[in-house]
């Protein structure tokens, strides 16, 4: 399945975009989603281990699996208050 | 009905605190406590001319709703929390939150906590503008 | 010349936090604490329906100043106390007490200790009014 | 010399008004002050253990002297805030 990935803050810079577009296996899960963009998008790669990923208005767990219905977003560390 | 006895919001408004502070106001309440996150001109020994908020917008409200919630689980009669998000100038209030109690000595250690938790899970990040630099994402605080 | 950067003040008008909030912003300051104690409908299991708030003027204004005085001393960039004097509804704020610094860790304890300091040396007396009884006097908080 | 206290709260009712008169010798001390009082209008006796005296716009010592030229106050617990 295709998703567009919400990026935020300085993920958006090393993007040049406010998305990411990814192709993923039906069922994969969040740690799963990690890896493949790790792999497939190595600039990345160095803020991966500090980002959580969102699944609505929710984080999601390493093991939640990536639904095609919901925003999917990954979220650096937060820096809001 | 009941009115409800938490409330979070992002708004894009300045933030009013004797708006705030009406809000939070309760007929068994002694106590309202109130912090003000404010925009300082300086950070990380920069000269800080501006910070504009960017929000995951959902899930920063679903986060600050939870930190109001539990404010009021453990004690407070009434939480508040409003996040400004936008451009703002050194002097505004980026972060509101309040609450109210019959007495205010659990108020202090609320406010505290509340605000702990907000700059862990809200998912908001400052974009600081400097005098003589580029602007930078903050992320981590 | 200097702006003063603590104040003290009594007063027979409503206490608008907003304007408290205003006073105390400063470039350099992260954060604003803001303390509200607030005439709350009930006392020692009485219904209340007012308290009339007393002082030995002089002596009450001098004791409020040495308490924001003290907290700019502890590291408050500025502090501000506003004591409510006459006769107060339920819901209006008798006591405002607030300080800025840069960051907001050490606000927290600095309006808990001015807050303890202001209820034990502030010589204003509460003249409870009830539903159900003649008005008394408070003594000791 | 003759001083009109100032009274707050409880210690109005007690008296009925706003000041005491009371007739001190010169250079009477704040302690002298009160054990004259427990003395002379003993309707106050049981509430001067908790009395603090203030001389203008300061509490006084019990060893400080009473002047003739300021405010003396008696001032009970105090309840604001």
């Amino acid at each position: 399945m295709e998703l567009d990935l919400l990026l935020f803050a300085s993920l958006r810079d090393i993007a040049g975009a406010q998305t990411l577009k990814v192709d993923l296996p039906e069922g994969a899960t969040v740690s799963e989603l990690l890896e493949m963009i790790a792999q497939n998008h190595p600039e990345f790669a160095p803020k991966l281990p500090h980002v959580r990923v969102a699944i609505g208005d929710e984080f999601a767990q390493p093991g939640d699996t990536i639904p095609a219905d919901q925003e999917i977003a990954l979220i650096p560390p937060v820096s809001g208050g | 009905m009941m009115e409800p006895n938490y409330e979070a919001q992002l708004t894009r408004e300045a933030i009013d605190t004797e708006k705030a502070r009406s809000w939070l106001d309760d007929p068994g309440c002694g106590a309202i406590h109130i912090f003000c996150g404010v925009v300082r001109d300086l950070n990380r020994s920069k000269t800080v001319t501006a910070i504009e908020y960017h929000a995951h917008e959902p899930l920063a409200l679903r986060s600050l709703e939870k930190v109001v919630a539990g404010l009021v689980d453990d004690g407070a009669t009434k939480a508040l929390a409003i996040h400004r998000l936008g451009m703002l100038k050194v002097g505004e209030t980026s972060i509101l939150l309040g609450v109210s109690l019959p007495h205010r000595k659990e108020g202090f250690g609320l406010l505290e906590r509340g605000m702990i938790e907000i700059k862990s899970e809200v998912a908001v990040w400052k974009h600081e503008h400097y005098r003589d630099d580029a602007p930078e994402w903050i992320e981590g605080s």
